[in-house]
């Protein structure tokens, strides 16, 4: 069976064509159902594979010779281990999930075929990621899903501003896909090769600190900024959510966007050689989480909390990364891919309800209307909050638990984070589902339940949500850290060098508790807000304080950027079109072309059709050529 | 005898073409479709690791020391694909398009397909000159009889520009016959010279402008925007997609492993002329109103890279070179050719009046995503393979120069995309809205330019295999000549 | 007339020279100062016969024969040369009633 | 010896009076007068066939045609507006810069003094004669060309058209 | 030999013939007479082993080759004038005996060893082309043009007289071996006026050609003469003149290079400069070629300037090329004109769509002109090039360049204005005779082009 693992992107694939071929021939049942068929299709394997995989070592998978040149071989090959394998379920997995929701989602939008085409083909790209055996395959993927991502962003393009934001994204990544394009021509350079299983084991050799790695992994890490949105690259997320709901869902939550954590995870080895890009990782991964978590205090479309609280927890998986807890970042990866697919789904089950309306201040109440997307909202959001036994608690706090260790300081800036997801994960909860409805009279008669093919997703999710993080409980709990042990292989070369989690049982309880308690704190703050208070956030004209005005404007950095950034490229465009090339380079050009010109109108003169000058001419010329003559000689 | 057939049916089917005035786009595509059949059973007799095959070698003016002698190699090969390849294609472009005089003008382009093909086979250099100037004669006739407003000051520049360029190049060659012990213009004979390194120097420069200026090389670009914009799309496709290559390969079979030497003196100049190139030219295109000017400005910047892997003459670079000139050839042929459709139906070339296009024409919608993502180089698109190998040869050079030469990643995705979505994505506007999609030839070819996108993308190594023996020798040669 | 000749050897050649070269040099000198097309052809031939004279020297002085019939030919070319610009004056004289050659200035730049 | 310093004086004041004096007439009697003190040069060198035939054709024929063109044109007032000062006197200074640099360059290496006459005899129509129609044979005969053109040209531009064309 | 009895007398009967009215038989005898003197002259191939009348005439290979091809030219110029000289007056075989004498004098001048040879010939071409500038008596430019030539002409004779006597004053001779002898036999001991001869044998040689700054001349005789006398003027004069000039120079003072060569390398330069720039302002198409041709002797000299054993073939071809161009150019502004009345490049507008066949033939005549490949004037051009860097004179074809690029605006003009510009007018009426000599000339330039060895194996 896993010698067939080529089947597992090719389902999608073929799903891809199909869909994209027959989009306007066959009829939208049937392509919904083939979409989604490729994509369990897929899971199927992928299941199929992770029962019967049961090596030590990676299984190597090459189908044909890539790129060759000189020494530099690329071959087209997958790899098969067991952090692909959790991968490949993941994307498979959440994948037809939401396939199966968008058959009722997009039920009535007139690209629908386009839709799944284009939704196959980023898990065929996907795919391609978590699969090749080289960092070149891994790019293919890398790039690919970014395709997709601005395919599906500017889904809908005669918005112009839903194609600008495509447009955005794809730049965003391209500029961390540059990145990433020099580090791996370190690496070839470095190691003669880009496989993983050429590469690594020779990086496990180089000291810790090594100049070269560090280069690597901060040029990786600049890619990673880009798909992963983090700082300084995340602002392309939110915008993606011009999208439709469920892409938002797959793509920038659950499976895309955690690319770069898989990356990094892959590379593990030449990462703990680098303690500085560690330390950078951290930081910024931190600071991500902060910043998305302040700005989505404030945020009034239920898509948009939703964005920065995905950039927000992807903060916080870097800075699982950037302190050595791969496996925890990686956990995170897991649970954050169920409950945020299935906050965004029910997001999306709410905007259906609404008839379009993304803006919370005109929902309100609706717990009673849609009970099903309330429920596993609810849950979702609980299990985001990190309060136990929900999934999202254990995999935070593994995190936390490994900053701790690493960085104090870092912990409380973490816990205040984690504190300030209850907050805003709640606030959207309570704005959207409590008090009264405050929308139009005709989106209240259009209320309705979504149908089931939207609503089992949901509970599907919502069931994972909850019960996802006893995966990998901790011994503390009484877990068996299956999955620490199941990764253990990948992750060997890093916890020989880095070492284990090693914090007493206590401080773990002290630790968990600590953020349980606050969780719980800032969850009345926002009950008291929100629902005694029936607190309404201001309108986009009214005056707002100095901090919600940053928070509300996301930290002005669409304007910085465009300030730093756009307008003066923009600028130099122009410049260098209007001044340096035309007047510049081509006015030379063309002043060298004149002066002949110049000339002959002067030189022309010279024949005055005059007998007398001619003469005249002659004889100063004999003069001259006999002068020069005997001068010369 | 093989190779006289492919280098002058041509002309015969030129001769064909003027004869048979009322199918006169019918008997140009057949000829050209016969020439690339010749050519690909020269490619099915062809050994990569053979050297230099199918050698033709007549007496042609003795008493000079010129011979008629030509042959293909790994590299001439895939020269000679791209020319025969993507001229059927050209002339396929012209298909739904009304010329006057169109016997003239597809008897124009085959005439130029025998000065390209003898460019790209010529072991003489007296034979490569007036190949390379041969080819330059239609492609002005055809920019300036069937070109725009603004033709004929902008054509006569481009001849000029490169008319003057060719000259120095015709200095340096006549300069090198000289120099070799039989007074020949053999390329053997010039490769065997060892000169001393300021006459190498000077004779640099001497071909270095012919092939900037045909690339053509920062700052040496000038004429090109305007005349790929006044030259009617056909002219535009051979000067893009076939002509700038003439450059590339210029260099490389003329310039480095004549002068190695010279090259090495003036190495990092050329190189970060080129770079210089990408980054100017990318950043120009940001803002273009026009729509073929800033696909021509686009051409530069990828052309700048093109050459800078050249410059970096390490394997990466150079094949990188070989299969970006191919990959480049069809995008920017796709490129124009969408650009032509849009142009033709719309009667303007100004981006700010589209919009909304992909709504109503989705076919087309979908082939200029195709072919633009092949040029911004999307992975498993042929651009990829090229621009990786590239950045990888510059990056062996020097990282910042892969550095800032990688940011044409970024730049072609900020200016494609945004031309894409200009054109192609928002709302349909009054001029826009009777947009009719593609139909017909049109469809031909866009599908066969998708389909050689995507193909070369997912599986380049037959192509790569063609030229890298070939590659991997003169880059040896150069080398071990520089060795001492 | 030997002692004539015997005379005439005490001259040194270069004066034979310098001579040719003084009347050619007025017939130069006339033809750039005068604007009848008459004198300036009579100064033409003053320039023919400095070299007439120049030539005559030379052969006489280097008992060559070939020179003076040099001379010959240069007088033939003279009365052709007469006959021919002549014509082409008078022609001109018809049509523009003047022999000035500043009057023929239509063909310029 | 010192009748060729006389004789040379003569030439050089008659042919200054050509290109000095202001009536046409005047000027071809005064290259007539040059002409003659040619002609007795040509003696002192011996050159007897020279002189009687520059006496004949330049004297004789060629002046005559001179004579006869300026009468028929009229041409025998001061009629010609001469140059102003200014050319006249730039078209002296470039002469005589001409002849500075003629003489200059001729003399700037000593040329060989010939001092006695090798054959005095050549000047003679005999020996001339020999000379002329053995080795000169056909540029003889092709002068004969020569002026064959010249009359069919000067036949062809004089004579009067009857038809008036400006085709 | 033989060639030149064989004009002289074909000149006396259509001299004749003119006599007895017999104005048809004009044009074929002269053809005939001289196919046939063109095949004595081929005849005469390799036979001219030394030179012949006490050395007055060597019809060696170079004359032959000079011979044939003035002759081939003479003969598609007198093709082009069937209707041409009928139209100026009655006395067509006085015209034709005049080209005739004037071809005789070019035979001369390409077959002369021994300087009175080449006064001689020279007089005889020139005297006749005195006449031939004016024979449209009733035309002001006519007579300007023959006036100015027979002024400026006969003042240049003087010059170049006046350097003949000063060589045979130091070489007792006028034999061209006898002076090689005198030049080789004494290398230090040279008498100075030889040198003065020299330069001003260079002069004089220079006003023939139209080199600056003896150049003056060239632009208002070209214009103001009937335009096929002109052409005579440009092609076969011109071929004349370089053939004059290289054979004097190669013989005798080829030894002496080291002093003349910077001279004429300046004079090189400065014609090409003059006649380039001029002509890139010029409105009217005629006046134009006047000023390219007067930059094509700067190129012509390039073999003079760089003499070697290459210079003979060097200027062989690209006469030849430059011959065969120029007759186009002239042949189809004769129709032009004839049409138009006008000589401007406006009068060129659109005539690439009503005569096709004209236009191309204009077209391949530029391109030759401008020295693209594929035409004659490219391999000229390249010899030139060639035998200019054999002597190493790098910088002389850098600015030899230069002047090509600029060529290239001028001569584009009028292909721009036959194609590019579209204006109301008719087609051109051209006879056969036009066709016949187009047609050639054409297809000679581009075989020339094409396969030069041709005629460049012949020196």
């Amino acid at each position: 069976m896993i010698d067939l693992v080529w089947l597992i992107p090719l389902f999608p694939f073929i799903g891809f064509l199909i869909c994209g071929v027959g989009r306007n021939v066959l009829p939208k049942a049937v392509l919904g159902t083939i979409a989604s068929l490729a994509v369990i299709a897929s899971f199927s394997f992928s299941l199929g594979i992770f029962f019967e995989f049961n090596s030590v070592e990676p299984v190597i998978i090459n189908l044909f010779d890539w790129i060759k040149v000189g020494n530099v071989n690329i071959p087209f090959a997958f790899q098969i281990d067991q952090l692909s394998i959790l991968m490949l379920l993941i994307i498979t997995g959440i994948g037809s999930l939401i396939h199966i929701y968008s058959t009722g989602y997009m039920k009535t939008d007139a690209g629908y075929g386009k839709f799944f085409s284009y939704l196959n083909l980023f898990v065929f790209f996907m795919l391609l990621l978590v699969l090749g055996a080289n960092y070149i395959v891994m790019f293919i993927g890398w790039e690919g899903v970014g395709l997709c991502s601005y395919l599906l962003i500017g889904f809908w393009f005669t918005n112009g501003a839903f194609a600008d934001a495509a447009k955005k994204a794809f730049i965003m990544n391209r500029i961390g896909d540059l990145g990433f394009l020099i580090a791996v021509f370190i690496i070839i350079a470095t190691f003669g090769s880009a496989t993983f299983t050429d590469v690594f084991p020779k990086a496990q050799g180089m000291v810790s600190g090594d100049t070269t790695l560090t280069l690597i992994t901060i040029l990786l890490f600049v890619g990673t900024t880009g798909k992963s949105a983090q700082l300084p690259l995340f602002t392309w997320l939110p915008d993606a959510m011009a999208g439709p709901t469920p892409v938002s869902a797959l793509i920038h939550a659950a499976t895309m966007v955690t690319a770069g954590i898989y990356m990094i995870a892959r590379s593990n080895i030449m990462f703990s050689l680098s303690p500085i890009t560690m330390s950078i990782i951290a930081v910024i991964g931190l600071a991500t989480a902060i910043i998305a978590a302040i700005i989505a205090i404030t945020q009034t479309d239920i898509k948009k909390v939703l964005a920065y609280s995905t950039v927000s927890q992807l903060g916080y998986m870097f800075l699982g990364l950037g302190v050595g807890a791969y496996t925890a970042a990686f956990f995170h990866v897991i649970t954050h891919a169920f409950f945020k697919a299935l906050l965004f789904l029910g997001a999306g089950s709410v905007i259906h309800a609404m008839s379009n309306e993304q803006d919370m201040r005109n929902m309100g109440g609706l717990k009673k209307k849609l009970p099903i997307t309330f429920i596993t909202m609810l849950l979702a959001t609980i299990a985001i909050s990190g309060l136990p036994p929900f999934s999202g608690f254990f995999s935070k706090d593994e995190i936390l638990a490994n900053v701790f260790e690493h960085n104090k300081v870092l912990w409380i800036i973490g816990v205040l984070g984690a504190l300030l997801t209850a907050f805003y994960m709640f606030r959207m909860m309570f704005l959207t589902f409590w008090g009264s409805f405050r929308g139009t009279t005709e989106q209240k008669s259009h209320l309705h339940e979504s149908p089931f093919s939207m609503t089992i997703p949901l509970i599907i999710l919502a069931i994972l949500s909850v019960v996802g993080g006893f995966i990998n409980v901790p011994e503390v709990l009484g877990g068996g850290h299956w999955l620490a042990s199941y990764l253990a292989p990948v992750f060997e070369g890093s916890t020989s060098r880095l070492g284990e989690l090693a914090l007493s049982h206590s401080t773990e309880y002290m630790l968990m508790g600590i953020s349980v308690g606050g969780v719980i704190i800032a969850i009345g703050f926002a009950y008291f807000k929100y629902v005694k208070n029936a607190h309404v956030p201001i309108s986009d004209s009214e005056n707002r304080s100095a901090l919600a005005k940053i928070s509300y404007n996301k930290f002005y950095f669409d304007e910085f950027y465009a300030a730093i950034i756009t307008k003066p490229l923009d600028a130099l465009s122009v410049f260098f079109y209007k001044v340096v090339d035309k007047a510049g380079i081509d006015g030379i050009v063309n002043g060298v072309a004149k002066a002949p010109i110049e000339a002959s109108k002067g030189f022309r003169l010279l024949q005055t059709g005059n007998v007398g000058f001619y003469i005249f001419a002659m004889v100063v010329g004999v003069v001259v050529v006999l002068a020069y003559s005997f001068f010369k000689f | 005898m093989n190779l006289l057939i492919l280098l002058f049916f041509p002309l015969v089917g030129s001769i064909a073409v003027l004869l048979n005035k009322n199918y006169a786009k019918q008997t140009a595509l057949i000829s050209s479709i016969i020439t690339l059949g010749f050519a690909v059973t020269m490619l099915c007799n062809f050994l990569p690791e053979a050297g230099k095959q199918f050698v033709v070698d007549l007496p042609w003016i003795p008493q000079l020391g010129i011979s008629f002698k030509a042959g293909i190699d790994g590299i001439s090969m895939l020269m000679v694909l791209l020319t025969t390849g993507l001229v059927p294609l050209i002339i396929l472009s012209g298909f739904q398009r009304t010329f006057k005089n169109p016997s003239a003008l597809f008897a124009l382009v085959l005439f130029m397909q025998s000065g390209l093909l003898v460019v790209f086979t010529a072991s003489d250099a007296f034979l490569f000159y007036v190949g390379w100037e041969a080819s330059l004669i239609p492609i002005y006739f055809i920019a300036a009889i069937w070109g725009g407003a603004d033709r004929i000051k902008v054509t006569m520049k481009f001849f000029i520009y490169t008319f003057a360029g060719s000259l120095f190049m015709l200095l340096g060659i006549i300069y090198l016959h000289l120099q070799t012990p039989g007074n020949t213009y053999d390329i053997e004979a010039f490769y065997a010279l060892s000169l001393d390194s300021a006459t190498q120097g000077w004779l640099f420069w001497c071909f270095f402008i012919a092939f900037a200026v045909k690339m053509p090389v920062f700052p040496f670009h000038t004429w090109q925007p305007n005349t790929y914009a006044e030259s009617p799309t056909i002219g535009t496709m051979l000067l893009a997609a076939i002509m700038l290559k003439m450059g590339i390969y210029g260099v490389i079979r003329w310039l480095i492993p004549v002068v190695p030497i010279g090259f090495l003196q003036w190495k990092e100049l050329a190189l970060i002329l080129c770079i210089i190139g990408i980054v100017y030219a990318s950043i120009i295109a940001f803002k273009q109103k026009d729509i073929k000017r800033l696909i021509a400005y686009s051409s530069i910047a990828h052309v700048g890279l093109i050459a800078a892997g050249v410059f970096t003459w390490n394997v990466q670079g150079v094949q990188g070179a070989m299969i970006q000139m191919i990959n480049h050839g069809i995008n920017v042929l796709g490129l124009f050719f969408v650009a032509d459709i849009i142009i033709d139906r719309l009667k303007t070339r100004e981006i700010a009046s589209m919009g909304g296009i992909a709504k109503i024409a989705p076919k087309l919608s979908i082939a200029f995503l195709i072919i633009l993502l092949g040029a911004v180089a999307l992975p498993l698109t042929n651009g990829f393979i090229g621009e990786f190998l590239l950045l990888l040869g510059v990056y062996k050079f020097n990282i910042w120069a892969a550095g800032i030469a990688g940011l044409t990643i970024i730049f072609a995705a900020v200016y494609l995309l945004r031309l894409y979505k200009d054109v192609m994505q928002g709302t349909l506007n009054d001029l826009t809205a009777s947009f009719k999609d593609i139909k017909g030839s049109e469809v031909v070819l866009l599908s066969i330019v998708c389909a050689l996108v995507i193909i070369i993308g997912v599986y380049p190594q037959p192509v790569l295999h063609i030229s890298e023996s070939a590659v991997t020798e003169l880059i040896g040669q150069v080398n071990s000549k520089l060795a001492f | 007339m030997d002692n004539i000749t015997a005379t005439i050897q005490v001259v040194p050649l270069n004066h034979y020279i310098l001579l040719s070269a003084i009347i050619f040099t007025i017939g130069v000198i006339g033809v750039l100062i005068r604007r009848n097309a008459i004198i300036i052809f009579m100064s033409v031939e003053l320039m023919l016969n400095a070299v007439n004279l120049l030539l005559t020297a030379f052969s006489a002085y280097s008992g060559d024969a070939s020179g003076q019939v040099f001379v010959f030919f240069i007088m033939a070319l003279a009365a052709a040369e007469v006959a021919v610009g002549l014509a082409i004056i008078v022609m001109v004289y018809r049509n523009t009633n003047s022999v000035d050659i500043n009057v023929l200035n239509r063909l310029k730049w | 010896m010192s009748l060729f310093y006389f004789v040379s004086f003569l030439s050089i004041l008659f042919s200054l009076l050509v290109i000095f004096t202001k009536n046409p007439v005047y000027s071809v009697l005064a290259l007539i007068a040059t002409f003659f003190t040619f002609t007795i040069q040509y003696i002192l060198l011996n050159a007897q066939f020279l002189a009687v035939v520059n006496f004949i054709v330049y004297m004789g024929a060629i002046m005559v045609l001179f004579l006869f063109v300026l009468m028929l044109m009229n041409l025998n007032k001061e009629s010609e507006p001469m140059k102003s000062n200014l050319i006249k006197v730039v078209g002296v200074i470039a002469g005589g810069t001409l002849l500075v640099t003629l003489v200059g360059a001729t003399k700037m290496l000593q040329t060989s003094e010939v001092s006695a006459l090798p054959n005095s005899d050549i000047g003679l129509v005999e020996n001339l004669g020999k000379v002329l129609f053995n080795e000169f044979l056909l540029p003889f005969e092709l002068s004969s060309i020569l002026l064959l053109t010249a009359l069919v040209g000067a036949v062809l531009l004089a004579k009067k058209d009857k038809r008036t064309q400006n085709g | 030999m033989n060639t030149l009895i064989v004009i002289s007398i074909l000149a006396l009967v259509v001299l004749y013939l003119g006599l007895f009215k017999a104005k048809n038989a004009l044009l074929p005898v002269s053809i005939l007479g001289l196919l046939g003197a063109l095949a004595l002259a081929v005849c005469e191939w390799n036979s001219g082993a030394s030179p012949i009348f006490s050395g007055m005439m060597h019809f060696d290979n170079f004359a032959v080759a000079f011979s044939a091809l003035t002759i081939i030219s003479t003969i598609l110029i007198l093709l082009l004038s069937k209707t041409y000289f009928e139209k100026i007056s009655e006395n067509v075989a006085e015209y034709y005996t005049i080209i005739l004498f004037a071809l005789v004098g070019i035979i001369v001048m390409v077959s002369y060893h021994n300087l009175s040879m080449l006064f001689i010939g020279l007089e005889i071409m020139s005297v006749s082309l005195y006449v031939l500038a004016g024979i449209k008596k009733r035309d002001f430019a006519s007579n300007e043009a023959a006036l100015k030539y027979f002024l400026m002409g006969a003042f240049s004779t003087g010059f170049l007289l006046f350097g003949i006597a000063l060589i045979y004053g130091a070489s007792h001779s006028f034999d061209l071996s006898e002076i090689a002898k005198y030049v080789t036999d004494r290398p230090t001991g040279i008498d100075p006026i030889f040198y003065v001869g020299i330069i001003l044998v260079m002069v004089g040689m220079c006003f023939k050609i139209g080199a600056a700054p003896f150049h003056f001349w060239v632009p208002d005789v070209y214009e103001g003469s009937p335009t096929l006398i002109t052409t005579f003027m440009a092609t076969v004069v011109k071929t004349a003149g370089f053939a004059a000039f290289l054979r004097i120079f190669s013989v005798c003072f080829a030894p002496l290079s080291e002093f003349w060569m910077p001279t004429l390398l300046g004079i090189t330069i400065l014609t090409l400069f003059i006649g380039n720039i001029t002509a890139l302002f010029q409105t009217n198409f005629k006046r134009m070629l006047t000023y390219s041709s007067v930059s094509h002797a700067g190129y012509m000299l390039f073999a003079i300037v760089a003499l070697g054993a290459s210079s003979f073939n060097a200027v062989f071809v690209y006469a030849a090329a430059y011959s065969l161009a120029s007759i186009i150019a002239f042949g189809v502004l004769i129709l032009v004109k004839e049409q138009t009345g006008s000589e401007n490049f406006e009068s060129f507008n659109g005539l690439g769509k009503k005569n096709p066949f004209l236009a191309f033939s204009v077209t391949v005549a530029m391109l030759s002109f401008a020295g693209i490949p594929l035409t004659a004037g490219f391999i000229g051009k390249f010899f030139m090039f060639s035998t200019a860097l054999q002597e190493y004179h790098t910088w002389l074809i850098v600015l030899a360049i230069i002047n090509a690029v600029i060529s290239i605006y001028y001569y584009f003009k009028v292909i721009v204005a036959m194609y590019f510009k579209d204006a109301e007018r008719k087609e051109v009426p051209s006879n056969a005779y036009y066709k016949l000599v187009l047609g050639v000339s054409v297809i000679a330039t581009i075989v020339l082009g094409v396969y030069p060895s041709l005629i460049t194996d012949f020196f």
